[in-house]
């Protein structure tokens, strides 16, 4: 082919934790997730686990309250998540 | 500045002694435990199980500590935090806090809790008499937090 | 509602334990021990006597603990203040109080604090290294109690 | 005397305690004061003690932040004492 092939986008692989109330919905305490397409963002995460349908998207509903940490620090939706990294799905905290 | 996730009790009164022993520049400790109630929303409470996220909850505690470091003039702080099976008047936690001056110890003791309990990932799963259920955040804890968030 | 001037040392642990012991509708124990600290104006503290009025102390100590009561919603309250020759790293004074939630515990402990260091009739004579001195009353501590009289 | 007896104003005799600072200051933990004439309040009682000048005068000086407590409870200048009344001088205090 006489184009330069296209830019290698490396497939992202992150090790999703889920807790508490969430770990009881979907049945595991994690598992590892390759992320599909577009820019690898919480968000992402989220949407491809949501894309399951039932409980997963009922417990990751916009509404629901559930907190993301990357890496065990609290980040927003938009956080860049790379490959290896660990995503914890945190409902809300009720410690002290 | 220390932080411990435990299974054990704490003996409290050790805990804020071993804080304050020897340091002549303290004149005031702040300290605060929670317990467990055997009444949640109206449900009498058998037992309580409280789990959390090993490797974030340390770090969550100490960036909260730090925090109140930063904020409030103290010269140490200790929290402790119980997990797994805990039954009515059962410890949970105990924060401690000690500075020259009260104003500082309480406000920084406080803060610790108010951060904690909107914070650091831990979750209560209580058994009462209708079985089991995961205790539901309260919005009065994040108005709590909230309120470090503006000048006071 | 307890309320003990003693020139003996108190065990705050044991104190606190005590407060809430058996009792499952404490969820929140707050507590402040107040110490005597080896500098105050930037001399060194060698020794401090407290002085009180006896026959006054007391009712003043019971009516601000009836005052803590009225204005927030705690369970039990302990004060005791210590009086007579103290040395840097000794305990002064322990305020405990119990309740359902932290909001009221925190509350009442501060305020019983900041009205004591106000209304209660105590006065320290410090002997550092220049000779004996009355301690003099610090403007935050109007300050501290004066914040309760206004909405927060 | 054709007139008739003035009213009989009973003289007002209190215990005064002087505390911490003050009772250093005056030399004496306490003392039974009789009110000349006037008003029975606690402003007459300091000013009975201020009159005898020196020590008295510079510690209960207007400026002075002297409370004044009635039978164990803070009370205003203004209050009214009666004969046998307590009423103790205390300086600013420093406890907790």
């Amino acid at each position: 082919m006489p184009e330069s092939p296209p830019a290698v986008i490396a497939a992202v692989t992150v090790r999703v934790v889920y807790l508490a109330r969430l770990r009881e919905a979907f049945g595991m305490s994690g598992e590892k997730l390759e992320l599909a397409r577009g820019p690898p963002t919480v968000a992402a995460v989220l949407a491809t686990l949501r894309a399951r349908g039932g409980a997963w998207d009922q417990e990751l509903a916009g509404g629901r309250a559930v907190r993301v940490a990357l890496n065990h620090q609290l980040v927003p939706a938009e956080a860049l998540v790379a490959d290896g990294d660990e995503v914890a799905l945190l409902p809300p905290v009720t410690g002290g | 500045m220390t932080v411990h996730i435990q299974t054990a009790d704490f003996d409290a009164g050790r805990e804020i002694a071993a804080l304050r022993a020897g340091d002549p520049l303290v004149g005031a400790v702040a300290s605060f435990i929670g317990t467990v109630r055997d009444v949640n929303d109206a449900a009498t409470v058998q037992l309580m199980t409280l789990e959390h996220y090993p490797g974030m909850t340390e770090k969550a505690l100490a960036a909260i500590v730090d925090e109140a470091r930063a904020r409030f003039d103290i010269i140490d702080a200790l929290v402790i935090h119980r997990i797994g099976e805990l039954r009515p008047t059962d410890q949970i936690v105990l924060v401690a806090v000690t500075s020259g001056h009260r104003g500082d110890a309480f406000d920084a003791c406080r803060f610790i809790m108010d951060y904690l309990k909107t914070r650091a990932p831990f979750w209560k799963k209580e058994v009462n008499a209708n079985g089991a259920r995961w205790v539901d955040a309260r919005v009065a804890d994040d108005e709590a937090a909230a309120r470090w968030e503006t000048p006071r």
